[in-house]
This record gives C-alpha cells, structure tokens and sequence, in this order.
C-alpha cells in the first residue's frame, strides 16, 4: 500500500510538473488530496503492521499523519484565493503544485519509516522540495533564502548520517539486527554509551535544522518568510513535526538507555534558549512572517522541555505540538489575507486590519488568544500540564525563567497583533482593497475550534495514541 | 597502507589551510578523491563485486573527475577572481585546523572499540570539523561548496569505518553525497550565479533581523 | 449580531440582560435564603467533573454584579449612541459585554479549578475586548494590553497555585484545596494562600499590582470603566474570600499581610488620587482606595478568625462584603457621572470644567451623592461599611492581645487617613468641575444628557441612600454569607454580635433624624427668609473690580499644600515657565504626577530587559557562516564537556603524583 | 449647652481683650452681632448656585447632631450606641465637606484657599481624634461616648496624666476645627491668612449668622468632651453648674491662648496637627501600658 501511495503521489507530482491547465491542475490537486486521506484512513486502519520491511504506522507516526492531512487540505486548496496567483505563469503552478505534492508525500513517509535511515532520506526529500516552494518567487531574497536553506539543511543533515554511522558503532557486535527502531530500542541497554552520546549529538543538532531549536533554527525562519504562506503554513507546521519525529525516536532509543539524564540535560538548556531566542526576536521583528516563525521556535522549545522534563510533560508535548501545528498553520493562511489586503509583510505597513476583512480580524483577534496559550486555547492545557511537571520536578530554575519569557512574548504578540488589528497605519491608501470573502476564513476558524476541541475535549482515540506513543518512557 | 593514505588526507586538510588559489582547492579535492579510493579498494575489497564497482564509479568518476571539473567550469564561468580571501589569516587557519586534529586525536584516544580502526574516525572528524570551519572563515560561496564537498568525503571515509557491516549505509552516504553534491552545484551554476556576479557572500546576507 | 439594525441590537442586549439577571437570581435569593444549589456537570478527560455551586457568597457577588451590570447595560446602549458609525466593532463590543457578564458569573460558581482558570481568563480577555473599544486611540491599545498582560501575570500565578494543589491531591474540585490544607504543613498552605492572594491581587488591584488599574479605566466607555472598576475588580476579592473559605490556614499571618497590604494600598490610592488632573484617572486611584478599604475588612476578619474573636470577625467580613456592594454602586455612579461630563464637554481634564452644576443640575446632583458616599459620610451607604470596619477594629483593639491591638491601630490609622483624604479629593473634584465659573470655554453648547441616561443614575443612587438609611435589611442578609466563615468558630457570644450588627439599625435612625433636623433648620430658615430682600452681585474680590474665571482656586492650587506635603512620598514631572521681567510674558506651570511604584517596578525593569534583550539581537546576522559556526560550536561544546572533566582529573592527578 | 454655646466667644473676646488690657465688650455682643445677622437680608454671588445656600444649614444640622449624642453627666445623649464617636466625626465631616464646597461654589480664590487649608487641616486632624478615643475606650472597654464616660475615673496618676495631655489634644482639635490662633487668626485682616473665616467671605444674612452660630456650638461641643472627661456619672443637678464652671474656663483658657500664641506659618500647621496624632498614639501606648497588654 504504502508503495502504491508512494509511485501514485509521484505520478500526480509529475503531472503536475507536465500539465498546463488550470483545470486540469484543480483535479490533480484534487485527486491527491483523494489519495492522501485514503492513505490516512489506512494508515489509521493498520496500525503497527509492518509494510515493506520499512515502514510501519505506529501511535506517532498516525497521530503526526492525521495533522498533516488536515493541515493539507486547506493549504493545497486555498492557493486560489492569494492574489499573486495571477502573476503565476502556468509553468510555476505546475512546479509548485508538483513540489507540494512531493512535499506531503516525503512528510508522510517520514513520519512512517520505522528504519532510521529512511526517515533520514525522506527528510533529505523534503528539504529538496521545501527548496523549490522557497525558490517559488524567483527574486533576489528567494535565492538567498533557498541557498541558505538549502546549505544548512545539507550540513544538517550530513550530521545526522555522522550520527547513524555512529549508532551503528554503538550496536557494536549487534549490528547484524539491523537498526529498525524497535530493534534499536530493544538493544538500547546494551549500546555503548559514549557512542551512544556522540550519536545523540549528530542526530539532535541535525534534525534542530527541521524541527527549529538552536543551534540549526536560522535558516529555517528565512525559508517560512520566503516561501508561498501555504508552504510556509507547512513548514512551520508539520515539517516540524517531522523534526520531533527524527528527534523524538532517537530519544526513546537513548531513554531505554544509561544516558537519559544527560540527555535531558541537554535538551532542557537548548530548549530554554530556544525560547529566550524567540524571545528576543519576537521582540525585535517587524516582518509578521518572520514573527509567526520565531514564536514556532518558542513553541517548539516548549515542547522540548515538556519532553525534557519527563513525567506529564511528555504527554503535554506531543499535545502541544500538534495544536501548535493546527495554530500556527492557521495564522499563517491568515497571513495570506494580511498580505492581499496591504500588499506588505511589513507590520508598520498593516494597521485598521478589523475594518477591511472583519471576519479575518476577528479570526485574528481569537488567534492571538490561541498562539499565546491564553485559554480557551487548547495551548494552555498543554502549557498547563508542562508548568505542572516543572513545578512536580522543582524545576524552578526552568519554571521562572520559562514563564517571563512566554510573558514578554504574549506582551509583544499583542502589541504587534492588536497594531495590525486597530490601529490604522499612516500613508495607506484605502483604494483598491478587494474584499475577502468570509468562506476563505472559514477553514481558518475550523482549525482554530479543532485547536479548543482537542485541547478541552479531546476524544479518547486520540488520548489514547498520545498515551501509547509515550508508554515506553519512564514516567 | 590505508593508515599512510589517510594521514595524507589528514595532511591535505592542512594544505587546504594554507591554500590560496581557488584551483588548488579543487587540485586538493581531486587528490582527496584518489586517496578515498585507494582506502575504499582496500577496506571494502572483499564485498560484493556490484557494490564495490558502484563504490570505485562514484570515488573515480565523481569526487576525482566530476566535480572538480565542473568547480573549474563554474569558475571559469562566473569569473571568479582566483583568490581565495579567507576572512581569517592563513596562519591562523593553520593554527586552528592543527589543533582541531590534535583534538580529534585526543577524543579517539577515548575510544576502546574492536570495531573502529581510530585513524578512520581521526581523519573523518577532523575532515569534519575543518570543512566546518572552513566553510564559515572563507568569504566566497563557491568556497562553500568545495568545503561542503570535503565534509562528504570525511563522511565517507567514516561510512567506509563501518562499511563492512552495513553496505547500505555506505551506499547511503554516497546517494547524498552525488544527489546533494549535484543539486548545489547545479542551484550554483543556474541561479546563483546569475544574480550575483562576484561570488561574494557577503551579496547573500541580505535577509537578516 | 451584525446583521439587525443598531436599535433592535440595543433591544436585544437589554432582553439578554434582563434574562440573564433573572435567570441567576432566583438561584442566588434561593441561596441568600438559605438553600444552596448544587448541580454536578459531567466535564472532560481533561477537566473532570465540574460542580456548580451556588452558596450564598457567591450568591451575594452574583446580586453585585447583575445590578451592575443591568444598569449599565442601560447606561451604556444610550452612551454608545454616540459611535453608532462602527457597526461591526460595536456588536462585537456588546457580545463581549454579555460574555464578560456571563463569564463573571461562572466564575462566582464554578468549583473547578480548570474550568476556573479557563472562565477567568475568558472574562478577562472579554473585558479587555471592552476596554479597547475606541481603538483608534494608540495610548487606549497601549493601556488595553498593559492590562491583558497583567491579568495574564496573575492568571500564570494562580496557574502555578492550582497545580501546586492538583499535583498534591491529583484533582481539579476546590475541595481538593482543603484536602491540601490537611495534608501539607502549615507553612505550605500559608505559601499556597500567598500565592493565591498575589494572583487574585492583580486582578483586584492592590499594591503593588495595581498599575494596570490607572489606565484601563480612563481608555474604556464610561459603562465599561463602571462595570470593571465596579464589579471586574471585586471579582479578584471574591476570589481571595473564596480561597480564604476553601483553605484553613494561619488566619493571624495572612491576616496582617492583607491588613499591612490594604492599608498601603488605601493610603497609597488615594494620596495618588488627589493629584490626578484626569477625572477618570482620579476615579481609577479611588477604586484602588477602595479596594484597600475592602481589604482591610478583610483582614480584620481574618485577625478575628485567628484570635477566635467571634464579633470581630463577623463584623469585619460583614464590613468587607458590603464595602464590595457599596463601592460597586456608587463608583458606577461617578463614573457614569464622568461619562455624562465627557459626552457633554468631550474632556475628561478637571482643570477644564467648572460651573457645570448650571449646565446639567442632574447629573452634579448625583455626582454629588455619590461624593458623599465614597467620601463615607453618612446618611450615605459608604458610611455603614466603613462603620462597622472601624468597630469591627475597635473590638479588635479592645479585646485582644498586643499584636491585633497594633494591627487595629494602625488599621484605624489608616482608615481615618484615608476617610480625610478622600474628602479633600471629593472637595477637590466636585468643587472644580461643577462649582464656580467655567474655567475653559467649549466650543460647543453643554447640555445635561438625556434620561436615559439619567435614570439608572436615579435608581442607583435611591439604593445608595437606602442602604444608608436602612442598613439593618442589607446586614441580614449579609448573615448567611459570613457565616460561611466564621461558622466554624465557637459562637457562644451570640448576642454581642447581634448587638454589634443591630447598631446599624441605630444610625440608620440617626441618619433619618439628622436629615430631618436638616430640613427643619432649611424649613426655618425659608420661612425666615422669605420676604427677606435677596440681591445677587459679583463674588467679593477683595476690592478687585474685574473678577474673571482665571482668578479662582484650580484644582492644582486647592490641592497645592498637600502636594507639598505629599511630595517626600510621590513623584511629580514638573515644566514651568516662570515670569520674569517687568512686563509679565506667557507663564505657566504643569504638573503631571507619577505612580513611583510603577516607576520604579514596572517601567524601569522593563526598559533594562528590552536593552538586555537587544544585546541577543546579533545571532540572526544573516550571513551563512554564522549559522555553520553556531553548529559547529554546539557540537564542539557538547564533545568537550566531558572530557574538561577527565582533563581535570588527570591534572589532579598528575599534581598528586609530585 | 445652646444656652452655654451663646456665651462662649463672647467670654472668649472678653477675655482676649482683658489680657490686651482693654475693655473688650460685653458678653453678650456676638450674640447680638448673631442675632442681627438672622435678622438681615442676604446677598448672593451671581456664580453660586443651590448648594451655597444649602450648605449653611447643612454646617449647622450637623452640629446640632453631632451636639445630641454627647452625654452629659448622667445623663446620656439622644443616640448612642457601640462606637458612636465614628458617627460623631463623621457627621462633623458632612457639614464640613458642605461648607467646603460652598466656598468653591464661589469661586473666589480667597475662599478656595481657604477651603483648601480647612480641608488638609481637618484631614489631618482626624487621626489625632479617633486614636485618642480609641485608646479611651481600650482604657475602659466600652465603645460609645456615655458608656466610655460612665466608666471613666481617674484612678492612678498616670491616668491623671493621660487626662492631661487627653485634655490638650481635644484643646488643640477645637483649634483647628474651629480654626482659631494658633492654627489660624480670626481677626485678621488680611484674607490671605484667613482658614475659616476666608471661606465664609461670601456668606450674608441668615446663613453667616448660621455658621457663627454654629462655630459657637462646636466650641461647646469640644468642651462637653473634656467636661465628660472629668465629671463622671454625677447626677443631673450637680452636672449643669459644673457644666457651665468648666465650659466657662474652657473659653478663657482658650482666650488666654490665643491671646498669648501667635499664628504659626501656613507651613508649619500641618507639622502642629500631626504632633497631635503623635501625642495621642503616646497615649495609646501608655494606656497599653497600663492594662499591660504588651507581654501577652
């Protein structure tokens, strides 16, 4: 099956690539939108059954799918209404949409592979498609941003090959098992530990690059501000996602293992600086793309301490992630409509936003209350069980710190948020704004009631695949 | 013998230290791409017979012939001045690139292992960490790639270090390696170079907070 | 919402008010009479069950906060007839009025501390929706988000508060804080109420938590500024009284902390208050007075819990509670007086103003009531709160060891500071804005506003002075209330209490009969003077002819020689230009007063860490290199650590072998 | 004590004036000035408005009040109930504030400034007052004024002394309050010094001859505090000569005063009236002291 949705998105890729109609190019979107949610659905159906030797749906692997399909479908479909969408020539549809659809393709097959390796090919796939949605705009900033990208994720991604070869070391006369991770994970105590740890250093610095910590995160902020917002909505969404996934299945392997102190050691100092980055940056940015990038680099260094922490606050993360991911991708489709009603990234440049798109600015107005975990946000449940597992930790040294920092980020968020929402900016001429219809808006606040549903009241599936995804950890 | 081949790669890297001339760059590359093939003749040569071709194609055909080549046509093609103009002093990356081997020496030191022959991890980290170091103390973007190209080969010569466990890896490496090495260069010679004319990187620092 | 027209959409509000209102109080009169509802609603995984409970303090908040809310409902459709232009915003502004209002009374009976934290916060961010209504100001969004962002500081604390509690007894119920109390040692559950007190402060607005309060309220609509400065802060002592309920702890310690704390904070608001030039800034310090005023209730109750001191506690809770109503009424009251000077001058500077008592009789007339009672002078309802805080102190201070002794003393102290200095500030505020003669001349023509406006001004200030005159109604009904408090305590002085409390019976009468003497004495002196020749002639200048408005007493000069005293403790920006020369050119002189604490812990932090901040900025410099180095240096540090330690250990060694 | 109230500023005169060596007039002289005064008609500024003529009466009713829940000897007044001083400084504060407000309502700067120091003085006095008779009712355990003064006896010599400096302090309060030397001059002539008398420039006819009146009656008032601070629980027939014995060297002690101090500067009243809280918290403590309340 997993070959079939394999060679199928390939096909749809190409044939996007190849075909110049516009119709045409709606029904193959289409159709692989067909294919992703069927494949989901299986997926979902056969869990933890092996298929092709490399690749096996387990609790996480369905849980980072089912985000990414829904995240897909309203980023593949609401291309349509960005108004550069006609100063597209048909040759750069083709090759977006081709790109998009190898995009979602290497994200799901990552999330699937159970061998090390071919997870690290898939990322190597992604960063390659990621690196033709940023090139998407062809000017001097969007070669820039995709050569950098494109370097630094190489460079990464060379650590975590380091990294395997060392695991491989580490198995030491074992390696004839092969190194799936349930084998990994099975052989995890006998591993050596300084290999172990040198492996853990090459893959953890590497997948930084994907999943937005220190030190690898700079590139990837200039790639989500560069790209198309849909892409950018999937970048700082479910690409992520597929960072935590590499990292988060090298932790487990290392959990089972002697040097699991160290390693959250570890973890929890990159994460907090993480977040005092963020912080910084959200201060000081006055590109609201840019913005939206680094307060992901916040959330995801609050979920590294949610998984360096331990305890509740491994559930908290992977909570916090997937939220994050429905927020966030949902702020930046926002950022689209910004962006067709000013014309400009520039926060100076937006202002009076609730009077031009009212449905958007009040899409807006609830998303600031998501993104920065004020309840009803479902951020906060998630936020409130990692300050419980701080506090269980007395882990205060993380704690206090931790909480001013999110503060001055709420602080700046608002000002920032409430700047583009009110108040009117000076020489912005009113004419020749085209309304945005509400339907446009409407995914946007179907993600945002998904954000609230899981967070106050999440199904018990869904509870319990977070539950058997953590269930090997030592609570 | 793979012992003399690889403390000559290791000398290479100090040669590269001190190089000045983007073509003795791509001289240096060549040379590296022999060396990796004389270690991978004798480490892997009691493999399979297909592998071990496919290994020789991709030391010979690409790391010695290819990609200098093309590095010598994208210079040319670009007209990028000769001179390297590293931000720091060839001494000092002299300097640097010794102690980055003395440390690499000393972390093997640490190593009790049957497995790992130490001269391959020394070479591979210390090719490592100098491809990262040069990459971020030269100034042109070109240099950048010929770093990066360096870097791929210390990682094949620590694939090789465990390639007679697992081949696939070896293999691996080497798909990134030619994929990514090729996906650069052609990015390069395409778009890169058109907009900006001298390769100067300091033109590709414009996105900034 | 935003399709029906504006009219229907003010009907509309109006009828979802006056569900709500009545929806609520028949639960709450059941409760005040006596039977408390109990419903258990199924919640979540997530949150668990979720009681909902309506005893009779809530009950008593719940009546506060529904008068309060009606009233400016109606206040508030006519106040808002004047930006009818933004229709989408003014719908918005009114959902986010219902759902305040909703949300406060969830928050009055909800006993799930999840379900708590998430209704708080709504009701916050709701009010803060309100608060930034006229959001074409910068400085209204810069004060809107001053306070979401403090509120949001509490929120963390009280975050922090309520897992400290479910990570002890793993349940989100408030039982499980008194589960807690019985658990932990007494110093943790004293640390556990600090915690609380310091979250539900910001929200209330005590010292030092009060910086948000100056703002806020003067960027609302005059409603806006009524119900949050009316109810919105007294949610934060609900929260303190229901905490104070939940979690048995060292009554004595956290009673003096909230003493010490509220008599600051009194002193403190109302010393700020007096200087202010901005009429609703000057509102906003009273309310932070007031909330000290409660506070010290508060404490005073707490102290007679400590001391098992029956009538004093009940006497200060008593006290407490009703301050909470009596402020709530007659601060709505000045500030929808405020809202109708504003709409008739459109400014709010005090300076500014002056013989408005000619131009709108009504609205200086119920200003003027509403002086009165904040000022706690009787026959007005502020007086009975204030009273029975004073005696509950005074029995405090009688029957007691030394410490309650200094605690009343210094609580009488304060109390009779703050009474003095409020009349000063009320002298102040209503002499210069409705007396004298204009001091600025309006372009435009002042007329009293209309009556609907007027009229739940009417009906507030008729319950102002009902409470003053008939107290004793009020007090019973306090009873049950403050009985949840002290209902543990041994009551074998029944009695006194009741006497305690029946004295108010008795200066209702002598209200009644002071009023009555006055009228008589007003009634002689008509009868007097009626045939009397009355002539009406210019104000006695001293023998100066050519009187004009720039002579008389401005605000800033009636209060010049308190400023001079207060100056030790506050701070003032002063820009004067003096005379000089024979021939006197353009002078003057503006002083502009500063909230030395938020100065001092608000401001200059804040600058510090923006500069600290900024000194990080170089990381993202946008040249490659960089970004390889910052990998390189991870790797780097994270291989050598280790062996730092083993180059140690073999130097130690090597040491040792010489 | 209407009768006595009459008296008072006229025995106060008198006695200034036979100090200052000259035959003052007769005793009976302000009450003819008052008397007159009720009889005259009134002129009003053009920019006052209801509560100038309100706030006279109110002034007055409020003492009056006030005046009816002093006890007298046995005899205690029409109100009085567990901490009636509150509602007694209280309702001295209603009239007050009245009488503040008319003088802004003329808005004249000489009654503003006026206003403005008796608001501040009065303000600060307030403390002084309330200690003082909190720590009279911890000395006896009571809390209304009757109770307070039945139970008041003077048994050790420390009592005497509290008495003393009691008796001083309420001295000094019917100085501010009344806003005589040294706190402020009467007979000045220059508004720019005035308190009292600045904000009263405007009042005419019934109304000023209210506030006099009324000003007589606070004399009283403060009076009948230290009278109740020595006559214990005697019956009536004693009480009233004794009354008027002490009222009588009330007004002269105070006409001694202000006939022998002279007015402080502006600055220094608010020092002067804080040194009365002072003076009341030292009796505080020492009443503390007494019923040894520090070693618990």
């Amino acid at each position: 099956m997993i070959f079939f949705y394999l060679v199928s998105s390939l096909i749809f890729a190409s044939a996007l690539l190849i075909n110049r109609n516009a119709l045409i190019n709606k029904l193959l979107v289409l159709g692989f939108l067909v294919l992703q949610i069927s494949y989901t659905v299986f997926t979902f159906m056969h869990q933890n059954v092996v298929e092709a030797t490399y690749f096996m749906p387990d609790a996480l692997a369905v849980l980072m799918t089912v985000t990414l399909t829904i995240i897909a479908i309203p980023t593949l479909l609401h291309r349509y209404d960005y108004m550069y969408k006609e100063q597209d020539t048909p040759n750069n549809q083709g090759l977006y949409y081709g790109a998009m659809v190898i995009f979602v393709m290497a994200l799901t097959a990552g999330y699937l592979a159970s061998y090390i390796a071919v997870t690290w090919i898939f990322v190597e796939i992604t960063t390659l498609s990621a690196s033709v949605l940023i090139f998407h705009r062809r000017n001097a900033g969007s070669i820039e941003a995709t050569w950098k990208y494109i370097f630094v994720c190489s460079i990464s991604l060379v650590f975590v090959f380091i990294g395997i070869l060392l695991l491989s070391l580490a198995m030491g006369d074992q390696y004839g098992a092969g190194m799936q991770y349930n084998t990994l994970i099975r052989l995890a105590p006998s591993f050596n530990p300084f290999w172990l740890k040198l492996a853990f250093i090459f893959i953890f610095t590497g997948y930084t690059v994907k999943l937005g910590l220190i030190p690898m995160y700079t590139a990837g902020i200039d790639a989500k501000d560069k790209a198309p917002t849909p892409a950018a909505a999937l970048f700082s969404s479910v690409l992520m996602n597929l960072g935590f996934v590499g990292i988060f299945r090298m932790y487990l392997i290392t959990a089972h293992s002697s040097i699991l102190g160290w390693v959250n050691t570890i973890i929890l100092i990159t994460a907090l600086l993480s977040v005092f980055i963020a912080t910084v940056y959200m201060m000081k940015v006055k590109n609201i793309k840019r913005m939206l990038a680094y307060s992901s680099i916040e959330h995801m260094g609050i979920v590294m301490i949610g998984i360096g922490v331990g305890g509740i606050g491994y559930y908290a993360a992977i909570l916090q992630l997937i939220l994050h991911s429905f927020m966030k991708s949902s702020l930046f489709l926002q950022v689209g409509h910004l962006y067709k009603t000013f014309k400009s990234k520039e926060i100076f440049a937006m202002g009076n936003y609730f009077k031009y798109n009212t449905s958007g600015g009040i899409f807006l107005l609830l998303a600031f209350f998501g993104i920065t975990a004020i309840p009803p946000s479902g951020l906060f449940i998630s936020e409130f069980y990692i300050i419980i597992a701080l506090v269980k930790a007395h882990a205060l040294i993380i704690l206090i710190p931790l909480l001013s920092l999110l503060t001055i980020i709420t602080w700046a968020y608002g000002k920032n948020m409430f700047k583009i929402l009110f108040i009117p900016s000076m020489n912005f001429d009113k004419t020749g704004i085209e309304k945005s219809n509400p339907y446009e808006t409407l995914s946007h606040y179907l993600l945002l009631a998904l954000v609230v549903y899981l967070g106050f009241f999440p199904p018990t599936t869904f509870v319990a695949l977070i539950q058997t995804t953590i269930h090997s950890l030592p609570i | 013998m793979t012992t003399i081949l690889l403390i000559v790669f290791i000398i290479s890297l100090l040669y590269f230290a001190i190089a000045n001339r983007l073509m003795t760059y791509v001289k240096i590359l060549a040379l590296q791409g022999i060396l990796l093939f004389g270690v991978a003749l004798i480490e892997l040569i009691e493999i399979n017979v297909l592998n071990l071709i496919f290994i020789l194609f991709e030391t010979i055909v690409v790391k010695t012939i290819a990609i200098p080549l093309f590095m010598r046509y994208i210079i040319k093609k670009n007209k990028i001045t000769r001179e390297a103009e590293p931000y720091v002093s060839y001494f000092a990356s002299l300097i640097s690139i010794t102690l980055i081997i003395i440390a690499t020496f000393m972390i093997a030191n640490y190593i009790h292992d049957t497995h790992l022959n130490k001269i391959y991890f020394i070479a591979a980290l210390s090719a490592l960490f100098s491809g990262l170091y040069f990459i971020s103390t030269r100034r042109k973007i070109i240099t950048h790639v010929i770093c990066y190209v360096v870097i791929e080969n210390g990682v094949f010569i620590l694939s090789l270090a465990v390639g007679h466990n697992m081949p696939m890896l070896v293999n691996l490496g080497i798909l990134l390696d030619v994929f990514v090495s090729i996906f650069l260069l052609g990015i390069f010679v395409n778009k890169v170079g058109d907009v900006i004319d001298e390769g100067d990187v300091t033109q590709l620092s414009k996105i900034k907070d | 919402m935003p399709i029906i027209e504006i009219k229907h959409k003010s009907i509309l509000l109006i009828i979802t008010e006056l569900f709500i209102v009545i929806f609520s109080s028949i639960f709450t009169i059941q409760a005040l009479t006596g039977n408390t509802t109990r419903i258990l609603l199924v919640g979540t995984i997530v949150t668990g069950v979720v009681p909902i409970v309506t005893d009779p303090l809530a009950a008593w908040f719940i009546l506060i906060i529904n008068f309060t809310f009606f009233t400016g409902a109606i206040y508030g459709v006519n106040y808002m007839k004047a930006f009818h232009a933004q229709k989408a915003q003014l719908s918005l502004h009114w959902i986010s009025y219902l759902l305040t209002h909703i949300c406060l009374l969830a928050v009055c009976v909800v006993q799930n501390m999840l379900v708590f934290l998430l209704v708080w916060e709504i009701m916050a961010i709701s009010s803060f929706v309100m608060v930034i209504f006229e959001s074409e100001k910068p400085k209204t969004i810069k004060a809107g988000i001053n306070y979401l962002i403090q509120s949001h500081i509490g929120v963390l604390i009280l975050t922090i508060a309520f897992g400290w509690v479910y990570i002890k007894s793993g349940s989100f119920l408030f039982d499980a804080i008194r589960i807690f109390a019985h658990t932990v040692s007494a110093s943790e559950s004293f640390g556990l109420m600090l915690l609380f007190f310091t979250g539900f402060a910001f929200k209330s607005g005590f010292i030092p938590f009060h910086t948000w309060l100056p703002y806020a309220h003067p960027a609302a609509p005059a409603h806006v500024s009524g119900v949050m400065s009316g109810v919105l802060i007294k949610i934060g002592i609900y929260g303190i009284l229901r905490m104070l309920f939940l979690l048995p702890t060292n009554y004595v310690a956290i009673g003096v902390v909230i003493l010490v704390v509220s008599v600051i904070t009194g002193i403190y608001g109302v010393m700020l208050a007096i200087v202010q030039h901005n009429l609703k800034t000057l509102l906003a310090y009273h309310s932070i007075e007031n909330i000290g005023i409660i506070g010290i209730g508060i404490g005073v109750g707490c102290l007679g819990i400590g001391s098992e001191n029956f009538p004093m506690a009940v006497i200060g809770f008593a006290g407490a509670l009703l301050h909470t109503l009596n402020h709530s009424l007659f601060k709505s009251l000045l500030f929808y007086g405020a809202g109708n000077v504003y709409q008739a001058t459109h400014s709010v500077n005090i300076e500014s103003f002056g013989g408005l008592i000619k131009r709108m009789p009504h609205t200086a007339f119920l200003f003027l009531i509403a002086s009165l009672a904040i000022c706690g002078l009787p026959p007005f309802n502020g007086f009975i709160s204030e009273f029975l805080i004073y005696s509950g102190l005074i029995s405090g201070w009688i029957h007691g060891s030394f410490i309650y002794v200094f605690m009343s003393v210094f609580g009488v102290f304060g109390l009779s500071v703050i009474g003095g200095l409020a009349i000063l500030c009320f002298t102040k505020a209503f002499g210069t804005i409705f007396l004298g003669t204009p001091r600025h001349t309006f372009d435009h023509e002042i007329h009293e506003s209309n009556c609907m406006a007027l009229i739940p001004m009417y009906v507030i200030a008729t319950l102002i002075v009902a409470i003053g005159i008939f107290p004793f109604y009020f007090v019973q009904a306090l009873w049950l209330p403050i009985q949840q408090f002290t209902g543990s305590m041994p009551n074998e002085n029944m009695l006194a209490v009741l006497t305690s409390l029946n004295v108010v019976q008795q200066i209702g009468i002598a209200s009644l009969y002071f009023i009555a003497l006055a009228g008589v004495v007003w009634f002689i002196r008509k009868q007097l003077t009626k045939d009397r020749v009355i002539t009406y002639n210019e104000t006695w200048g001293c023998g100066y002819v050519a009187p004009n408005p720039k002579m008389q007493y401005t605000a800033s000069s009636f209060v010049r020689t308190y400023r001079k005293l207060a100056e030790s403790i506050l701070q003032f920006h002063k820009y004067k230009k003096e005379i000089k020369g024979i021939f006197p050119n353009e002078a003057f002189q503006t002083i502009l007063p500063l909230d030395r604490i938020e100065t001092y812990l608000i401001n200059a932090p804040l600058k510090r860490i923006r500069y600290w901040l900024n000194r990080f900025s170089f990381l993202q410099n946008g040249s490659l290199q960089f970004y390889i180095l910052y990998g390189l240096l991870f790797i780097m540090v994270l291989i050598t650590i280790p062996f730092i330690g083993h180059f140690y250990h073999f130097m130690v060694h090597l040491l040792n072998t010489f | 004590m209407i009768i006595a109230s009459l008296f008072i500023s006229g025995i106060i005169v008198q006695t200034k004036s036979i100090t200052s060596g000259r035959k003052g007039p007769g005793i009976m002289q302000p009450m003819k000035d008052i008397v007159k005064l009720l009889k005259k008609g009134s002129v009003y500024s053009k920019t006052t408005s209801w509560i100038f003529q309100l706030a006279p009466t109110i002034y007055f009713s409020s003492i009056l009040m006030a005046m009816s829940m002093l006890p007298l000897g046995g005899s205690r007044g029409l109100f009085s109930f567990n901490g009636d001083f509150v509602f007694f400084a209280y309702i001295l504060a209603t009239g007050k504030f009245f009488n503040i407000i008319s003088a802004l309502d003329t808005g004249s700067s000489f009654e503003g400034m006026g206003a403005s120091r008796e608001a501040l003085f009065s303000m600060l006095a307030e403390p002084a007052f309330f200690i003082l008779m909190g720590s009279l009712a911890l000395l006896t355990g009571f809390t209304s004024f009757d109770a307070i003064f039945q139970s008041l006896h003077f048994g050790s010599y420390i009592t005497y002394a509290l008495g003393i400096i009691a008796t001083f302090i309420l001295l000094m309060l019917t100085m501010i309050e009344n806003s005589r030397m040294p706190v402020d001059d009467p007979k000045t002539h220059l508004e720019l010094t005035m308190i009292h008398e600045a904000m009263i420039l405007d009042n005419s006819g019934f109304d000023l001859g209210l506030i006099f009146q009324a000003t007589n009656l606070k004399f009283v008032l403060y009076g009948m505090l230290i009278v109740n601070m020595f006559i214990g629980n005697l019956p009536l027939y004693t009480t009233i000569p004794l009354f008027f014995v002490i009222q009588m060297a009330f007004g002269i002690s105070i006409g001694l005063i202000e006939s022998f101090i002279a007015r402080y500067r502006m600055g220094h009243n608010a020092q002067f009236v804080l040194i009365l809280s002072s003076l009341s918290l030292l009796i505080l403590f020492s009443v503390l002291l007494i019923s040894n309340k520090f070693n618990s």
